[in-house]
Order: C-alpha cells, then structure tokens, then sequence
C-alpha cells in the first residue's frame, strides 16, 4: 500500500446562478482590481488516501466524488492531481 | 397520531417540532436516533431542521447516509409520509427523495426573518388545511435555502401542482413572487412525484402558538393528520 | 504538611533563565512568590502552568480586590460570582444561570473565529452549570465603518457569531453595538448566554472524592492558543512554533455534540463536577476544580488524546484548543459515562484522579513534570492595587460647557439632525446584524430584536425573562462612575419596558492597561458606580468577566463596563413591545427633559465633540420609575414602553414610529411645555430616567406615575401610516415623513457595508 | 490585453483545527473508504483577468489573494496555474 493524495476540484455547474462568484468579482472591483472579467468560486478537496498504485487512488476519490464529495445535481467535478506523497 | 422526529447529530429544531406535535395538535410524537434502524411504528416522519453534521461539505450530504436514513428512504418509497423542513429539505434533496437542491442564499448571509408564503396547492397531504392561495407567515433561518433544479425540472414541479409553497409579499405587491434566498421560482417547498415527502425550508413548528407572532404553521400538520389519520 | 518534593527538569525543556520567565509575563516578585511556594525553582513545565494561572485572565490580579465592592447577594441568588456562571432562581423550581464573556483580542486578529470562540466558551460555562442554553446576547464595539478594516472586522464578527450559534441551535435574542474610533483596531466582542435548569440540577464545578477519575472529553488537544514565548528548546524547534496557530478554530458541530452529552452526563447523576477547558486549558480547568474542591489531583498528560504527535506536558496543559471538557467522574460509574459520551461520539479519556495528598501534580507517564502544594497555585496568586488617578484631559473635557457650541446652519431644521442621528451606525436599526442570527430556534422567542429588551417566555409557566445587554462606553469615558451607573440603570430600564423585574446582572469590564493610573482608576470608579446602581436597583451581580489591556496606537478603548442584565416577567400577558401598536392612543412621557447635552450622541455625530458631563442619574429616581412602569404595566394600561436613550427623545419617538417595518405610525407630539429649555436638549439631550408609553388610559399611567413621584405627561398620539412625525416645541416644527425616518434607520448600515471590505 | 484564467487554491493553514475536513473523512470512512487518512477542504478560485502577460496576471492574482481571497490567518493560498484564454 502506498499514500497518495489525491486533489479534487469541484466546481458550480455552469449556468448555475454563483452568487459567491459574483460578489467576489464585485469586490475585488471595488478593492480596484478593474482588470477582473469573472471569478467562479468552487472547492478543493484534498485525500490523502492509501491505494495500491495511483489508478487505484484516482479510481477510489473518483468514487468518493460521485457517492459524496459533489452534488450530481448541481456541481461538476475533477480529480486535478494525484501525488505519491 | 404517531410523529417519528428523526435526532441527526446537531438536528436543532427536533425539540421544536416535538412541541409543535405534542403541544400544538396534540397528537403523540417519538424522537428516532440515526444511528437506529427503528422508525417506532411511526404514521409520518420528521426530518427536521439544524445543521446535520455541521452542515459540513453541503447542508445535509452526510446527513443522508445515517442509518435511520435508509428506513426512512423505503418508508417514503412504500408511500409513508415524510415531512423535510429547512435542514430536514436538504437531506430530503441530498437523499434523493425530492428533485433539486438546496443551495447557499444569494445574499450569501444566513437569513432569519419571518415571511409569506402562498399555498400553491392545497390538495396534498401536507396543505389541504389551507385554502388554495391563502398567505401565510412562518418564519425562515436558514444560510443554505436557495432552490435550484433544472428548467425542465422546475416546469414539471409546476405542471404537476408539485410547488407547495412560494415565498410572495415583494416591496410592491403582497402577491408578488419574492424569494428571500434567491430560490429558483421563489420555491419555498415542493412534493415529490408521489405526493407523500414535502420539502420546505420555512418553519412551520416554529408558528403554532400566536403568543411568538404566528399559528399560520399549525395547516401543514393538521393536515396531515387529517389525511393520515382518516 | 506537605513535603516539598523535588521535580527533576525534564530532558528537552529549557533552562529556567531571567529571561524565560520575562516572556511568561512573571515579573521578579511573582517569581519569588513563585519560588517561596515551592521552596525551589519551577521546573519550565511548571512556570507555564503559573503563567497562565496568574494572568490577568485567569487570576483577575488587577480587578479582584475591587470586584469584592460588588453587591451578590438575594435570596434569589442560588450562585454568586466564582463559578462558571452565576444561577437566580425564578420561581417553580426552575433556576436561570447566565454569563458574559469577551473574546475582543481573538476577534481583533481573526474576526470570525475570534468571535465564534468566544460564543463556544459561553455557552460551555452555561452548559456545565447543568443548565440548558435558552437565549445568547451580545454587544460589540467597533471603530468607524468608514474604515474597510472594521467592516472586514464587523462582518467577521458578526458572521462569527452567527453561524456558531446558529448551528448550536440557540437563539440570539438581543444585543448592542456601537461604533466610536476609540475601539479602531481593538474591537470588543461581549457574548452573554442564558440557561435554564431545574434547581436540583445545578452542578459546581468542584473536584471531590478521593479515587474519583478525571477525564478529559471532546476534542482532542492541539497547538493552538498556547501562549508562552518564542523560546528555543528541542522540543519547541522553530518547526513546532510555525505549528503553533495563531488562533483557535471553532467547531460548533463538535459544541452541540457537547452540550447534548453533558447535560445527559449531569442527568445522570454518575459525575461529580463538569467544566469547560477554557482560557489557559486543561491547566486552568483542573487547577480550578481541585482548589473549590480544596483537593490533590493528579494528571497524567501522556493520557489526553492529541491532536498532533510529540506534544509536550507543557503544550498540552496550556493548549487552548476548542469544544473540550474536563469531568470528574464517580468512580464505578466510568462506564455509565463512557456510553453517554460515546452515544455522541465524542473521544474520551480517562487522564487522571482525584487523590488524597494534597498536591497539584502533571507527570508525564512516571515522570513528574510539574507538582504545587495544596491548591497555592489558584488561592496565591498576586493581586493587584495600583495607583489611581484621574487624566487630567478628561476631567477638562467633562467640565467643558458644551451648551456653548455653536448650532450648524442645517440645523434650523430639527428634522436634519434628527435624521442624522437616525443614521448614526450606533443608533441606527442592527437589523442587518441580527438578521444573520437565528432568532427564533427553540420557539420560546416572544420578542427578538428590535426592540428594548428581548422576551423569552419559560416553557410549562406563565413566566417570561426579559434580557438586554447595556453601556454607553462614551459615558463612562467622561465619568466612569456615573458611566457605569447609568449602564446599570439603562440595562434596566430597558427589561423594564419589556414587562420585566430587574433581577440580577453579569458584567464585563472592558478597559485599557490597568498599570495606567489613569486607566484604573477609571476600572476602580467604573466597579464602584455599577456596584452602587446594582445595589440601588435591587440587581445583584452574579457573575461576569474582565478584559483589560484593551489598546490601540492611539491609547485605550473607552472604559466599557457592559451590563448583561437578566429580569422576569410575572405574566405573559405582560410582555410589552417597544413599537407604537395603535393609532389615537395617548402617547405618555414618564420622566422629564432636561438641558443636558454633555457626552450625547448628538455632540458626537453633529459637531464631533466628545465633552460635557454624561446626563445625571439619581439612583432612587431610576428605581421609582421602574416600579412605575412595572406597576402601570401589570396594571394592564401601557399598550407600548420605550425608553430613551442614546439621540434622546426626538430618537426615541421615531423609533417608536418605524421600528416595527411591517407596522408603521405617525405621531404627533407636543414638547413645548418645555420650552424654557433649549430645542435641541429637549430633543435630542440624553436626560436619564425617561420612557415613552403609549396608553388608551393615561390618566391611570399618570396616577401610577405620580403615585411613584415621577413626573408624566400626555405629550402627544400615535397616528396612522400616513401620518409624519410631527413634533411641536417651542422652536422650529420638526415634521419629517415617515419613508425618511425609515430610510434613515433602516438602511444606514446596510448601505455602509455594501461598500468593500478588506482583510489588511 | 490578453485574458488570462487563473486559477487559486485556498488550505486551510496546517495545524488550525479544520473540522470539515475531519467530519468529511469521517464521513467518508462509514461509507466504506476506510483507506482515506485525512482531509482537507479548501476553495478553488478561478479567476479570468485581463494582463499584459501571464506574469501581471500571477502577480495581480496573487495581490487579490492577499488582500481579499484568502484569510490571512487561517487559510494558505497558491496559483495554481495560469492560461492564456
Ligand atoms: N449585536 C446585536 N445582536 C442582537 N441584537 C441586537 C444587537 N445589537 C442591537 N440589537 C437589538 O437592537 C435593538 C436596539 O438596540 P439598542 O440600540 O442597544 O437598544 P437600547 O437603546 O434600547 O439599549 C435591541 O432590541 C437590541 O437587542
Ligand atoms: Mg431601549
């Protein structure tokens, strides 16, 4: 068995209303960041997991994702990295 | 009368709509632990509000896979009738027994205010106490109660008469759509397909007693136990 | 007599050097007293222990002898100060147990957390008293909101609050706020909660019984919050203090878990005595227990569960991390409590006992890390009395005739400054704020906020209480004696217009350095003032906190001694809102202008002048109007009471008009028999000892009034919606329509936090 | 101009308390992944920003993530990559 962590993005569904993407987009507006076109706010979901290989660690948190980590409803998600550690 | 209210670990308005049962229709009510597989014979179920397991990842994800959750899911499957109110609506959501989700309010603020809803429909199990369009006031608390489903979703709750209740009273209009948590729809609480699981994100337990400002709330379980118990 | 062991160093800590114990803030006297109680030197696992213990904090060395000039006692009052939290009965068989608590220098670093925290750790002292939390209050100060850092700081705190009580599930029915450059980088975040129990379930935290277990229970114990300094040893390598976090992270999930177990726990009846590791931890917590119980305990640090690997003894006694509790257990029933913890799947673990020698001892497995003889180490420590004296500036600023300042041009239309005053962020609604918290879980909330006081009626009686915390922090700037009493008497006042008895109080002493004369003589006043108010008013203090070394650059906050003030209502039908309710009834002013203007908002807002005497406040006066009140309210007359306070009269109408959003009122109103006094102190001075009542009889009120020797008058009718505010004196009109008094109120702090916030 | 994606994740700094992290791992372990060892739950930023080239825009994200994006007290933040888009 190895370690192995496993960082999972999971972000709103597009065309889904962001609200906390907005209003952080307005913000930094205010704060004079002029140069801001969009901001969409999501979540990023370290593992650290105990798998055989890698496959195994990126099948497992994939499996995590669908049963829990995002809502198939509204939210998208992506296994952005999987690192020995 | 029998009311099962469902305990999740940091359920915070069990004790309320144990009151609301016991004090305000008068009818009996058991606290079901979620760590059990035992519904206590009960004719309806509570999911009621709190913050489930902190509310932690989304409000009601984990709270879903609680042991008791699987009784009540085939409960709600057999017909029985199932009560999700504001935390207790998210689970209903995450667990698959209504269609959406509830998702952080637009403000991006916990909201607490009391507010009105219009009976959309007033023939299922859960509103046929009210008159078809009567306002009611309940109050709301909630940080996570945006409802959000697809179009297509939100067009057959509609043609189905599966919208309960819609928050109305904008600034200009008392009749006007207005959603305090940026709801799809302003959806305050919709029936599954079946017409036996509400979900709602406003209080109805906690307007029973005129004395705290309402007793508009009473309707949703007299009307229960007007079909239940018939 | 105890012998006096000798307690090998243990191998990794540093050495015991003058400069170790500077950065444990023990100066050289405390050392020697230090060094006098053990007959030796402290091991560096023991000058942690007594750093924590004798800091101002846990020890109240600065405040102690003055807090001994308090009033206590009532035969109500089933606990005093010196518990978790102080408990009055109320009748039934039913008790009320109630504390505030300031967690202002957390919230200053990290405002949301700093506040949550600070919410856990109250409703944790209310808990272990065995009593239920029912109802939680705050009251906050912060710097200009002009500032996009004390909006950062504003929004934190509030959310913080929020969200933990929220989830915990008890409702926040009251609280205060204001706004003064004086509180820009040092916030005060005041949280008070209220619990009820019957009496026979209150439970002291006092260790007892020779064998008895102790077992720590909740989350485990990490890095965090632990103070000491920046010292270099191998256990403490640069790698554990980067470790270190500088703030504590609440969990509310884990509070609930809590507060549901230990009440089951002290149902039970298979534990002796509960509390929350606090300030200073496991340390404090332990020592505590052992000295009210005047017993030996010892402790066994390999025993507490960790968070993280490789902790020392001294880590984990002084650690102060959150959702965690200290119980002594009935020996033979370790497993009753075992199975109540673990049904909330809480960690538990039994870490040491209660012994028969009488010593205070830490060992880490066999090894003694740390032994005190008897329970010296709570029952030595220093106090303090320094020098007091009064700054030579404010008493100039206090004598200051500020009846001299020139009025601005805009104000020949009283209803600019009205307007103004409205808009204030101090004065102005907090709706925005308590919107964010839930106010009505638990459906006993009768009245939430918005009002003067809350009303929370008792489940199974015809009773209410009625809650408010209170305290003008300019007041007690300008004169901390009478500041203080008249935060007494406004906290009262203000249960009072709800329906409710003035009971008791719990305080929190909010000041700067105490080493500055200056300072504590405003602490020592402050003290003396509340003192004399409470004992005027029949309210005895119970409890509360002290939080000194409340600075900025710019020298220290205003001294604010804040009121948390606890009163019953008798009837339910005696709950009275603070709204005018119906049109044409009589509108009732009970007390009197005055020609005050010293120390008003008015002065602050409009001419930025911060001078003159805070109004009078004669203390019988204060009580006749309350029994007035009462009287006239269970005399069944008084439809509505309002007291006024901060922008005086003309403030307090308005509010009267449009607190209520979804029910508004005109009204219109004649002050000029007043018109010997100055327009603008009838209207907007701060004279004490005044409500506005509305009556459909007000002869009777009046009667009852003057039956109190308080003056009362007819001054004017509610209205209908469409009404203005009209008020005639003997000047100007003041006539400004209801949508402005609205505007006004209602969206002056909404508007200023929709401008950016910034977190540096 | 050019338009640039960048995207930020925001940790919960190590050794603060991070309850959801441990609720969700908890979680994770009664649905059967009794492999997974710890977890973290941070935020995903993704912000779209007009800059001169990749570097302004890494530099302008950075300077959002310090005065408004990320806790300085709490919370550790890193770029974790920048398109061109
Ligand atoms: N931080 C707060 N939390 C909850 N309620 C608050 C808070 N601040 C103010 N309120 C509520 O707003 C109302 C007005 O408060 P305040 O101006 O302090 O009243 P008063 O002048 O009567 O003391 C009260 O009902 C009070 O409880
Ligand atoms: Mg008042």
């Amino acid at each position: 068995m190895n370690r192995y962590r496993v960082a999972v993005h999971i972000t709103p569904r597009r065309g889904i209303l962001d609200p906390q993407g907005r209003t952080v987009a307005d913000a930094l507006h205010t704060l004079g960041f002029a140069a801001v076109r969009d901001v969409h706010v999501g979540r990023h979901i370290i593992v650290d997991v105990d798998a055989a290989d890698r496959g195994a660690a990126e099948r497992s948190t994939r499996e995590m994702c669908e049963r829990l980590l995002a809502n198939p409803v509204t939210e998208d998600f992506e296994i952005a990295s999987v690192e020995a550690s | 009368m029998k009311f099962g209210i469902v305990t999740f670990p940091a359920s915070n308005c069990d004790y309320d709509a144990y009151q609301a049962v016991v004090e305000g229709l008068g009818e009996d009510a058991v606290f079901l632990w979620h760590k059990e597989h035992d519904l206590k014979q009960s004719d309806v179920i509570i999911l009621p509000g709190g913050f489930s397991y902190g509310d932690y990842l989304r409000a009601g994800a984990i709270a879903r896979f609680s042991p008791v959750m699987q009784d009540v899911i085939a409960f709600a499957k057999r017909g029985g009738p199932v009560l999700g109110i504001c935390n207790g609506f998210q689970i209903a959501c995450e667990a698959g027994l209504l269609p959406g989700a509830l998702l952080r309010n637009a403000s991006l603020k916990f909201v607490c205010e009391t507010v009105q809803l219009r009976v959309e429909n007033s023939d299922t199990l859960f509103t046929n106490r009210y008159e078809r369009g009567a306002i009611i006031r309940v109050p709301i608390a909630h940080g996570d109660g945006r409802y959000t489903a697809s179009d297509e979703t939100l067009d057959r709750l509609e043609q189905e008469g599966r919208v309960a209740f819609r928050y109305v009273g904008g600034p200009a209009d008392a009749d006007e759509w207005w959603s305090p948590n940026g709801s799809m729809r302003a959806i305050g609480g919709v029936v599954n397909e079946a017409g036996n699981v509400l979900g709602l994100m406003p209080h109805p337990e906690r307007a029973v007693d005129p004395l705290l400002g309402s007793a508009d709330g009473l309707g949703v379980f007299e009307s229960m136990l007007a079909r239940v118990a018939a | 007599m105890p012998t006096h062991t000798t307690v090998e160093p243990r191998p990794g800590d540093p050495a015991i050097t003058p400069a170790l114990i500077a950065e444990h803030g023990l100066t050289a006297e405390e050392h020697d007293r230090l060094v006098a109680m053990l007959c030796r030197e402290p091991t560096f696992t023991e000058l942690g222990i007594v750093s924590a213990l004798w800091s101002e904090h846990c020890s109240y060395k600065h405040s102690r002898p003055l807090l001994r000039n308090l009033p206590t006692k009532a035969p109500y009052v089933l606990q005093g100060p010196g518990e978790n939290a102080g408990v009055i009965s109320i009748g039934d068989g039913l008790a009320v147990a109630f504390k505030i608590e300031s967690h202002n220098h957390p919230s200053a670093v990290e405002p949301y957390q700093g506040a949550a925290t600070g919410v856990g750790g109250i409703l944790r002292d209310v808990f272990t008293m065995g009593a239920r939390p029912i109802a939680m209050l705050n009251s906050l100060r912060f710097g200009s909101l002009e500032s996009p850092r004390v909006r950062y700081l504003f929004g934190g705190v509030v959310k913080g609050i929020g969200d933990y009580g929220n989830c915990v599930g008890i409702p926040t029915v009251a609280g205060e706020v204001a706004f003064d450059p004086s509180y820009e980088g040092n916030p005060l975040v005041n949280a008070m909660c209220v619990g009820l129990m019957h009496e026979n379930e209150l439970i002291r935290a006092v260790a007892q019984g020779v064998g008895n277990p102790i077992i720590a229970v909740g989350a485990r114990t990490g890095r965090d919050g632990i103070h000491g300094a920046s010292f270099a040893s191998e256990d403490l390598s640069a790698q554990s203090e980067a470790k270190r976090p500088r703030v504590q992270v609440g969990d509310p999930f884990t509070e609930k878990l809590l507060l549901e177990a230990s009440l089951e726990l002290i149902r039970s009846g298979a534990i002796v005595a509960i509390q929350d590791m606090g300030a200073a931890g496991l340390t404090s917590s332990s020592a505590e227990m052992a000295a009210r119980g005047d017993v030996g305990i010892r402790i066994d640090t390999t025993l507490v569960p960790t968070r993280e690997s490789g902790m020392t003894p001294y880590e984990i006694l002084l650690s102060e991390s959150q959702e965690r509790m200290l119980v002594v257990a009935k020996r033979g029933r370790e497993a009753e409590v075992e199975r109540i913890l673990s049904k909330w799947d809480l960690t538990t673990a039994v870490i040491g006992e209660v012994i028969a020698e009488p010593v205070y001892r830490v060992t880490e497995g066999e090894r003694v890390v740390a032994e005190f003889p008897g329970t010296r180490l709570v029952t030595d420590c220093p106090t303090y009395t320094p020098d007091a004296v009064e700054s030579a500036a404010v008493a100039g600023l206090r004598l200051r005739d500020v009846s001299r300042i020139a009025e601005r041009p805009e104000e020949r239309d009283p209803a600019w400054t009205l307007e103004q005053l409205l808009s204030s962020p101090t004065i102005a609604s907090k709706t925005w704020v308590y919107r964010q918290y839930d106010t009505t879980v638990r459906t006993n909330t009768v009245i939430g906020p918005g009002g003067d006081a809350a009303v929370v009626r008792v489940r199974g009686t015809d009773r209410a209480l009625a809650l408010k915390t209170d305290c003008n922090g300019r007041y007690v700037y300008l004169d901390p004696r009478l500041g203080a009493q008249i935060a007494v008497c406004e906290a009262a006042r203000n249960v009072a217009c709800a329906g409710g008895r003035p009971m008791a109080i719990t305080n929190n002493l909010n000041f700067g350095n105490p080493r500055k004369p200056d300072v504590y003589y405003q602490l020592r006043e402050a003290v003396l003032g509340m003192g004399e108010a409470c004992t005027a008013l029949g309210t005895p203090v119970t409890g509360g906190n002290v939080s000194l070394y409340n600075e900025n650059p710019g020298g220290a906050v205003y001294p604010t001694p804040v009121i948390g003030m606890v009163g019953v209502i008798d009837s339910l039908v005696h709950i009275t809102a603070s709204a005018f309710q119906q049109e044409r009834d009589a509108i009732v002013l009970l007390g009197e202008p005055t020609a005050e203007l010293g120390a008003s908002e008015y002065l602050a807002r409009i001419h930025d002048v911060v001078a003159g005497a805070p109004p009078a406040c004669p203390l019988d006066r204060e009580r006749a109007l309350i029994d007035a009140l009462l009287e006239a309210i269970t005399s069944g007359v008084v439809r509505s009471a309002h007291d006024c306070s901060d922008g005086g009269l003309a403030v307090a109408l308005a509010e009267c008009c449009i607190m209520d959003r979804g029910a508004p009122h005109g009204a219109h109103v004649d002050l000029s028999a007043w018109r010997t006094l100055p327009q603008r102190a009838v209207l907007f001075g701060e004279a004490q000892g005044r409500v506005v009542v509305t009556s459909d009889s007000p002869d009777t009120v009046i009667t009852i009034a003057k039956g109190h020797g308080i003056p009362a008058r007819v001054v004017g009718h509610v209205r209908g919606a469409g009404s203005p505010l009209h008020i005639t004196t003997g000047g100007a009109p003041l006539e400004i329509s209801l949508a402005r008094l609205d505007d006004a109120y209602h969206e002056a702090i909404p508007r200023a936090m929709s401008r950016a916030v910034a977190s540096q």
